[in-house]
C-alpha cells in the first residue's frame, strides 16, 4: 500500500444529503470509496456519541451533512445539529482531538456535485493529516474491549 | 436468535459491472446472524422478489437486507414484499450499493470491499429492528374555523359544502371582518358588501355550520382528528332565540355617543348595538363596559322597549365544547392606527385618516353615505394626499414587511376620490408601486392615466397643520429628491397591516409557530402553503401573511382541501417512526428525569408531560410523553435527551450506534 | 423606372456629390428622374422646433407640387427631408380636418397621393434581385452602414426596414461586394441639425460614431443623409479635437459607393467634394482605388482644425 | 379622456394642453426611465427627458414653468429615439416640440439655447424669403443674431474650394406662397399669458 487510505464515515440526513448523495449516483460523478454513509431522519438526530464512537471504531475523519439553514424537513433540525456541533467542537479540541478530522457540512437534495466533491476534499485532507492513532492508542492502554453503547 | 436474509442485487450492469456482487453475496454469509445470502440479477423484478419471499417462509427468516438501490427508490417494494410474505415489514432494510457506491466509484477491489461494508452495516442494524405497526389515529369530521371574515368564511362554506360539520367562531358579534367594511374592490370596482354578504347569510344558514359569534377559543387539547376545543361565547345580554332583530333597542338606547368600530371611529353608535346594518347575525349586544346600566346600575330603557323581552342583564358567558378533527385558522389582520406615526402628527390631526377610514368614507352605508367630506369640518377635501408604505418596509418602526395590499388600495381610493370630487387633486406618495396581480397594474395605470391621479415617488417626512390645512413636505426623487411640499385638506396613510390582536396567544393555545410579527407560520413557504407545523391545523388569509381578498379566499379554499382530504377517512394511518420514551417498572417508572429539554427543542409541539401518581393520588414524577398523532419522528429529542430515555422507532440508539460498531 | 425626385436644399450645396452620383448611378440603373417643379424646403429640421403648423405646411407644399405634376412616387434622398415628407404625408392622412386646414394654409390642392420613398428603397429596387451583371468593381471592402435617425424612426409612420439593427443598407453594400461590418452605432443620432449651433455636441455624438467605426475595422462609413455627413465628415476637424486622435475614414454616400461598383468615374460622382479625403490605407483586392483626386491625400489628420 | 371633462372649468394644464394638441400623455408615462436612458443628449440635459415627463405630470404652475424654462427642450434633436423604445409609446419628440413652442411663445427660452434658437431662427428666415436653403445666408444670418462671427471660418474657403457653397441663393417662382405660408402659420390660436 503505497498511500494511507483513510476511513470516513459520514452521517446524514434523509431528506438532503442522502438525497443528494443519490443524486450524485444517478449523475455518474465519481468520488473515492473511502467514505460509508449513515442514514438518519435528521442531523437533529445526531447524537455526538455516535461521532465519538466512529472513531473510537478506527475512522479517520467524519462527516455531518444535512439541509441547508432554513431547509430542513423537520423545521429547525439541522440548527439543533449546528448548535451542538459547534459546542461539541471546542470540547474535541479541549481534549487533543485535531477538529479538522470532522467536516460539518450542508448538501442539498439538488447538491449531487458538492457531495462528490465533499467526500473527495475530506479524504484528500485527512490523507494529510495522517491516521487517528490517539484513540486507538488510548484504548490499547486499557486492554479493554469496546462495548457497544 | 436472529435469522437474517441478504440478497444482493446486480440491477443488471448497473452494479454488477462495478461491484462483484457474488464475492459480496459469499462474503456476508459469515455475518453473524445470516443465515442466507445470494445475488440476482434485478431483485426488484417479480422472480427477485419471489426469491425473497420463499426464503422468508422457507428459512423462518426475521430480517431482511436487500442489497440494491437507494431505499428512497425501492424500500416501499421490498417492504410490501416483505409484508407479502409474512414478515413485518420494518424488518427489512436496504443497502444502497448503487447510488452510493457502484455509480460513483470505479470497478475495484475497493468497491466491493465498501459493498460489504454497506451490507454489513445493514445486517447490523437488522439484527436490531423490531416489528413496527403503523400508527391509527381515529379522525373527528368537525372542523372547527377560527374567525368569521372572508378566508373563514370561504374555509367554513367549503368544508361544510364538502359534507362535513364546521364550527365557526367569531369574536365580534357580527361575522363579514374586514371586508365587510369596504367600499369598493380592486380592481373590479365591486361593491363588496354586495358580494360578501350574500356568503354572509349562506354561511349562517348552512346546516352544517355552527355558528358562534361575539365569542372566543379558550382551549385546545389533543390533536390531529381528536381535538377537543373550548369556546367561550361572551355574554350578549340579549336572548338570540327571542330577539327578533327589530332594532327598537339600539334606537332609544340613550347612550349614542360611542366612536363606532365598524366605521372605524368615524361614526357613533348606541351602548346596544348591531355593528352594521347588514350584521350576521342581525342580532344587536350591550357594550357592557359603556351601557350605563351597567355602569351606574340604572336605565333600562331597551328592555323596556323590546317587544320580546328577549334583554337580559344577567346573561353569563358561556362555554361549550366540542370534539373536533381539524383546525382552520383564519383570525384577519388589523391596521396600524394614525396614532402609530409620530411624524404624522401621532393621531391628533382629524384629517389624517387610515385607508381602512377612508373606505368608511367612500362607502355608501358609512357615516357620510359615500359622500367625500373630510372628518374635521366635513368639508369636501380639494386636495387629498394618499401616503403608501405608511409603516410598512420600515425597519425603524419594527415593520420590514410589505403590506402587500396598500399599492392596490391607494390606487382605488384615489380613483374612487377622483371619481366623487371631480375637480379634486390626488396625490400619492409612493415608494415603489407592487400591483402584481390580475389586472392590477392595468388598474393602477387607469387610475393614474384615466383619472389624473398624480403619483409621486417619495416618502412623506412630516405632516403639520396650518391654517385649516396639512402641510405634507415630502420629496420627489424623479426629480433627484428635491423637496415637495402639498398643502392638502386630508392626508391618507396606507398603513401597515399587522397581526390581529391576541395572534399570539392564539399560537400559543393552538400550539402552531408565528413569526417575528405574530404572523402565523405555515409548515413550508412554498410546499406546505395552509397547513401548519402543527398536524391538523391549517391556516387562511392575512392571519399568515397580509394578503388581499382574491389570495385569501384562495388559500381558505386551499385549507378547506386539505381538511376535506383529512376527513375523507375515518381513521388516519401514519408511519410509526416516531419518538418514545421508554417506560420501566415501578419505583423508576421511567428513566426520564422530567428536564424537558425535549420539549423546549421539539419542532412540533409533540411532547406533552405525564403525571405518574401512585394509588394514593400522589404525584410521583413527571415525565415526558409523545404525543405518537404529532410526532413527525425527525429523532431531535433523542440526540437531545440526557438521560437516554428517548428513542426514535426506526433509528434507536441501538440500531444506529451498532451501525457505526459494524464498520 | 420613372421616379419623382425631391432632390432638397442641401443636395444644391453642401453634399453636391450626393446629388451627382445619384443622378450618375441612376442613368446607369437606367432611373429617369422627374424633379418636383419649383420645389421648397421642407423645413428640416428647424422647422418642426419651433412651429407645428408650419412643419407640416412646408411639405405639404412640396407633396402638392409633386401631385400637381402628377408624379405618384416620390424619391426623397436627404433622409431629414424624407422623414419629414414621409411624417406630414402620415399625419395629414391620418387626420382629414388637419390636412383641410394645411391645404387652405398653401392653398393647394392636397391629396396626398404621391408615396414617399427614401433612398434605401429605391437602390434596393435594383439590388434586390442582385447586381452582379452591372457590378464592374466589387466594392471589396469592410463598411460601417450608417442609418441615423430619420431612416428608421418613427417607425410607426415609416414602416421601413427594422428599427433596431436596420439590414436594407447593409443588404445593398453586399449586392455591391462590400462588407457589412455588425456594429453599435448604426442608429445613433450624430447631431443632426445642432451642425452650427451646437458643434460641441456634433462632435461628442459624431465622435462616439466614428469612433465604433473604426475600431470595429470598418474602412469606411457609408450614408444616405446629407446632414449625417455633415457632421461625419465637415466637422471631422472638430471630432478630432473633442476625441484627441485623429481618424482617417472616409464618409461616402451609399449612391457613391454604388457608382464605383458600376464602374463609374471617381470624378463623376464627386468623390473629390469630401473634406476627409477618399483614401484606403490598404489597397483592395480588385479594381481601382479612387485616391488621390485634385489634392494631395494626406491619410491622417489632413482635416484642418476648426474655430 | 376623462380627466381633461373633469377639469374642465380650470384653466388647462400644460399636460393638458399637450395632449390636446399632440395627442400626447405624459400621464401614460411610468417613469420608467428608458428614454432617458437611450437619449444621446440626455447627459447634456438640464432635465432628463424622462423628469420632463415627469414635471408635467407634477403639473403644478412651478412645475410646468420649470419644463418650459429648461435647456433640454432645446437640446432635443428630435432623433425619436425614445419614441421608438417607449413602452408605453408616448412620442416624447413631439412633446419637446410642443414645449419649445410654448416656451417661445411665452418666452421662457433658457437663456443657453439661445444659439440653437438663433440657428433655426436664421433657418426659417432664410426660406422665408428664398423658399430654399441659401448656406451662405443662412451662416451669416446666424453669425450676426448668435455673435459667432469667428464660427466656421476656416470651413468656408474649405467648402468653397470643393464647389459646396454658392454666393447665391436659389429663388424658387412661389416665394409669395412660402411668404403666405409663414405668415399664417405664425398666427398662433394660444392665448396664454
Amino acid at each position: 500500500m503505497s498511500e494511507f487510505e483513510p476511513k470516513i464515515t459520514a452521517f446524514v440526513c434523509n431528506w438532503c444529503t442522502y438525497a443528494g448523495a443519490d443524486l450524485t449516483g444517478t449523475s455518474r460523478i465519481k468520488y473515492a470509496t473511502n467514505v460509508r454513509a449513515i442514514r438518519l431522519p435528521c442531523t437533529g438526530r445526531i447524537d455526538f456519541m455516535l461521532v465519538l464512537k466512529a472513531f473510537a471504531q478506527g475512522a479517520d475523519g467524519v462527516i455531518i451533512s444535512g439541509c441547508h439553514p432554513g431547509d430542513c424537513h423537520y423545521t429547525a433540525g439541522n440548527y439543533h445539529a449546528r448548535r451542538r456541533w459547534v459546542l461539541f467542537r471546542s470540547l474535541l479540541g479541549f481534549v487533543g482531538v485535531d477538529t479538522r478530522r470532522i467536516k460539518f457540512a450542508w448538501v442539498s437534495a439538488a447538491e449531487g456535485a458538492k457531495w462528490a466533491d465533499l467526500v473527495n476534499e475530506t479524504v484528500a485532507e485527512i490523507r494529510q493529516l495522517g491516521p487517528f492513532k490517539q484513540y486507538q492508542e488510548l484504548l490499547a492502554l486499557r486492554h479493554q474491549p469496546i462495548e457497544v453503547a | 436468535m436472529s435469522r437474517i436474509g441478504v440478497f444482493v442485487c446486480h440491477c443488471g450492469e448497473n452494479i454488477g459491472a462495478t461491484v462483484d456482487c457474488a464475492a459480496v453475496a459469499k462474503s456476508c454469509g459469515d455475518l453473524p446472524g445470516v443465515v442466507v445470502s445470494t445475488d440476482y440479477k434485478y431483485m426488484c423484478s417479480d422472480p427477485g422478489q419471489n426469491m425473497i419471499k420463499e426464503a422468508i417462509r422457507d428459512q423462518k427468516l426475521t430480517g431482511v437486507v436487500v442489497a440494491a438501490c437507494s431505499p428512497r427508490m425501492h424500500e416501499p417494494t421490498f417492504r410490501r414484499a416483505c409484508a407479502e410474505a409474512g414478515l413485518n415489514p420494518f424488518l427489512c432494510e436496504m443497502a444502497n450499493l448503487r447510488e452510493h457506491c457502484s455509480w460513483v466509484h470505479e470497478r475495484t477491489p475497493e468497491t466491493t470491499d465498501k459493498a460489504i461494508d454497506l451490507v454489513r452495516v445493514m445486517a447490523e442494524k437488522v439484527r436490531r429492528n423490531r416489528p413496527l405497526y403503523p400508527i391509527k389515529v381515529p379522525v373527528t369530521k368537525t372542523a372547527l374555523v377560527l374567525g368569521g371574515g372572508i378566508a373563514g368564511i370561504q374555509a367554513a362554506l367549503d368544508i361544510a359544502n364538502a359534507g362535513h360539520k364546521v364550527v365557526m367562531v367569531e369574536r365580534e358579534p357580527s361575522i363579514g371582518g374586514h371586508m365587510a367594511q369596504l367600499s369598493e374592490t380592486f380592481p373590479t370596482l365591486d361593491c363588496s358588501q354586495c358580494i360578501l354578504t350574500p356568503r354572509m347569510v349562506e354561511a349562517a344558514r348552512h346546516p352544517n355550520i355552527t355558528l358562534y359569534t361575539y365569542s372566543e377559543l379558550e382551549s385546545v387539547e389533543g390533536f390531529i382528528g381528536n381535538f377537543k376545543v373550548r369556546i367561550r361565547k361572551k355574554a350578549r345580554s340579549v336572548d338570540e332565540k327571542l330577539c327578533t332583530g327589530c332594532g327598537l333597542c339600539t334606537q332609544k338606547c340613550p347612550n349614542k355617543r360611542i366612536p363606532c368600530e365598524f366605521n372605524a371611529q368615524l361614526g357613533l353608535r348606541s351602548a346596544i348595538y348591531v355593528p352594521f346594518p347588514q350584521a350576521v347575525p342581525n342580532k344587536p349586544v350591550i357594550d357592557r363596559e359603556r351601557c350605563t346600566f351597567f355602569l351606574k346600575g340604572k336605565c333600562k330603557v331597551c328592555e323596556k322597549v323590546c317587544p320580546t323581552k328577549a334583554i337580559r342583564y344577567d346573561q353569563q358567558d358561556e362555554i361549550v365544547e366540542h370534539d373536533i378533527g381539524a383546525i382552520v385558522a383564519a383570525t384577519g389582520y388589523e391596521v396600524k392606527g394614525t396614532d402609530f406615526f409620530p411624524e404624522y402628527g401621532y393621531g391628533k390631526y382629524k384629517d389624517v385618516i387610515t385607508g381602512l377610514q377612508f373606505e368608511r368614507l367612500a362607502s355608501a352605508s358609512g357615516p357620510t353615505q359615500g359622500v367625500m367630506k373630510r372628518p374635521s369640518d366635513g368639508k369636501t377635501p380639494e386636495t387629498v394626499v394618499f401616503i403608501a408604505c405608511a409603516g410598512s418596509r420600515d425597519p425603524a418602526k419594527g415593520i420590514d414587511y410589505c403590506s402587500k395590499i396598500c399599492c392596490m388600495y391607494t390606487a382605488k381610493h384615489a380613483m374612487l376620490y377622483k371619481h366623487k370630487v371631480h375637480s379634486g387633486k390626488a396625490y400619492v406618495f409612493y415608494m415603489d408601486i407592487r400591483a402584481g396581480g390580475k389586472m392590477y397594474e392595468e388598474f393602477v395605470r387607469r387610475a393614474i392615466e384615466e383619472d389624473g391621479v398624480k403619483y409621486v415617488r417619495g416618502r412623506v417626512a412630516r405632516i403639520y397643520e396650518e391654517d385649516g390645512q396639512l402641510i405634507v413636505k415630502g420629496a420627489d426623487t424623479l426629480l433627484g429628491g428635491e423637496p415637495l411640499e402639498i398643502k392638502a385638506d386630508m392626508v391618507v396613510l396606507a398603513s401597515a397591516m399587522v397581526a390581529s390582536p391576541g395572534a399570539e396567544q392564539l399560537a400559543q393555545t393552538l400550539k402552531v409557530s408565528y413569526d417575528p410579527y405574530y404572523f402565523l407560520s405555515e409548515a413550508h413557504p412554498k410546499l406546505k402553503p395552509v397547513e401548519t407545523n402543527t398536524a391538523g391545523i391549517m391556516v387562511a388569509g392575512a392571519c399568515q401573511a397580509p394578503k388581499d381578498i382574491p389570495e385569501s379566499v384562495a388559500q381558505a379554499s386551499a385549507a378547506a382541501a386539505k381538511v376535506a382530504g383529512l376527513f375523507s377517512q375515518s381513521e388516519l394511518s401514519r408511519e410509526p417512526i416516531i419518538a418514545v420514551v421508554n417506560r420501566s417498572a415501578p419505583p423508576l417508572f421511567s428513566t426520564c428525569v422530567g428536564c424537558f429539554l425535549c420539549e423546549s427543542a421539539c419542532p412540533y409541539k409533540a411532547i406533552e408531560r405525564e403525571e405518574i401518581r401512585g394509588r394514593d393520588g400522589q404525584l410521583i414524577k413527571t415525565v415526558a410523553k409523545i404525543n405518537a398523532g404529532v410526532c413527525q419522528g425527525c429523532g431531535t429529542c433523542v440526540a437531545l435527551c440526557r438521560s437516554k430515555s428517548i428513542d426514535l422507532q426506526g433509528y434507536t440508539n441501538d440500531q444506529v450506534f451498532a451501525e457505526v460498531m459494524a464498520l | 423606372m420613372r421616379l419623382g425626385l425631391y432632390p432638397g436644399c442641401s443636395l444644391l450645396g453642401s453634399s453636391r456629390e450626393y446629388a451627382e452620383s445619384l443622378r450618375a448611378v441612376a442613368a446607369q440603373l437606367g432611373i429617369e428622374w422627374q424633379d418636383v417643379p419649383d420645389w421648397n424646403c421642407c423645413g428640416a429640421s428647424a422647422a418642426h422646433s419651433l412651429n407645428h403648423d408650419l412643419a407640416l405646411a412646408l411639405p405639404a407644399r412640396i407633396l402638392a407640387q409633386a401631385e400637381k405634376a402628377g408624379i405618384e412616387e416620390l424619391a426623397v434622398p436627404c433622409s431629414a427631408c424624407y422623414s419629414r415628407l414621409a411624417i406630414t404625408r402620415h399625419e395629414l392622412l391620418a387626420d382629414e380636418k388637419l390636412r383641410r386646414k394645411i391645404a387652405g394654409i398653401i392653398e393647394m390642392d392636397l391629396e396626398c397621393k404621391p408615396k414617399v420613398l427614401n433612398v434605401l428603397e429605391v437602390l434596393t429596387r435594383f439590388t434586390a434581385g442582385g447586381l452582379s451583371d452591372k457590378v464592374r468593381q466589387p466594392f471589396k471592402r469592410k463598411v460601417a452602414c450608417y442609418y441615423g435617425c430619420y431612416l428608421v424612426r418613427p417607425h410607426k409612420v415609416l414602416k421601413f426596414d427594422r428599427v433596431e439593427d436596420p439590414q436594407s443598407m447593409d443588404e445593398i453594400m453586399k449586392a455591391v461586394g462590400a462588407d457589412p461590418i455588425d456594429w453599435a452605432y448604426k442608429t445613433e443620432c450624430c447631431g443632426a441639425g445642432f451642425s452650427v449651433s451646437r458643434t460641441d455636441l456634433v462632435a461628442k455624438l459624431s465622435g462616439k460614431i466614428v469612433d465604433d467605426a473604426v475600431r470595429r475595422g470598418a474602412e469606411a462609413i457609408v450614408v444616405a443623409c446629407p446632414m449625417c455627413h455633415v457632421n461625419l465628415d465637415l466637422r471631422r476637424g472638430a471630432i478630432e479635437k473633442h476625441k484627441g486622435r485623429q481618424y482617417s475614414i472616409p464618409v461616402l454616400y451609399i449612391s457613391q459607393v454604388v457608382g464605383l461598383a458600376l464602374g463609374l468615374d471617381d470624378q463623376a460622382l464627386g468623390m473629390h467634394r469630401h473634406i476627409v479625403p477618399v483614401v484606403f490605407s490598404e489597397p483592395r483586392e480588385a479594381g481601382c482605388c479612387c485616391a488621390g483626386h485634385g489634392e494631395a491625400a494626406a491619410p491622417v489628420g489632413a482635416t484642418e482644425d476648426e474655430h | 379622456m376623462s380627466h381633461a371633462v373633469h377639469e374642465s372649468h380650470q384653466p388647462a394644464s400644460l399636460a393638458d394642453r399637450v395632449l390636446e394638441s399632440t395627442g400626447e400623455s405624459a400621464a401614460q408615462c411610468y417613469q420608467c426611465g428608458k428614454c432617458s436612458a437611450g437619449c444621446p443628449l440626455a447627459e447634456e440635459m438640464d432635465y432628463s427627458p424622462s423628469q420632463i415627463l415627469h414635471l408635467l405630470q407634477l403639473g403644478t404652475k412651478e412645475m410646468e414653468e420649470r419644463a418650459l424654462r429648461s435647456e433640454a427642450i432645446w437640446l432635443c434633436l428630435t432623433c425619436e429615439t425614445c419614441h421608438s423604445r417607449c413602452p408605453k409609446e408616448v412620442d416624447l419628440a413631439k412633446v419637446m416640440e410642443y414645449l419649445r413652442s410654448e416656451s417661445m411663445a411665452r418666452g421662457m427660452v433658457n437663456p443657453k439655447a439661445k444659439d440653437i434658437l438663433a440657428f433655426h431662427k436664421s433657418f426659417l428666415d432664410c426660406i422665408k424669403y428664398t423658399g430654399r436653403l441659401y448656406e451662405v445666408g443662412l451662416i451669416s444670418d446666424y453669425k450676426t443674431r448668435s455673435w459667432h462671427f469667428l464660427q466656421d471660418l476656416t470651413a468656408v474657403p474649405r467648402l468653397l474650394k470643393r464647389g459646396k457653397m454658392k454666393f447665391l441663393p436659389h429663388l424658387i417662382a412661389g416665394r409669395a406662397a412660402m411668404s403666405r405660408i409663414f405668415h399664417l402659420t405664425s398666427q398662433r390660436k394660444d392665448n396664454h399669458e
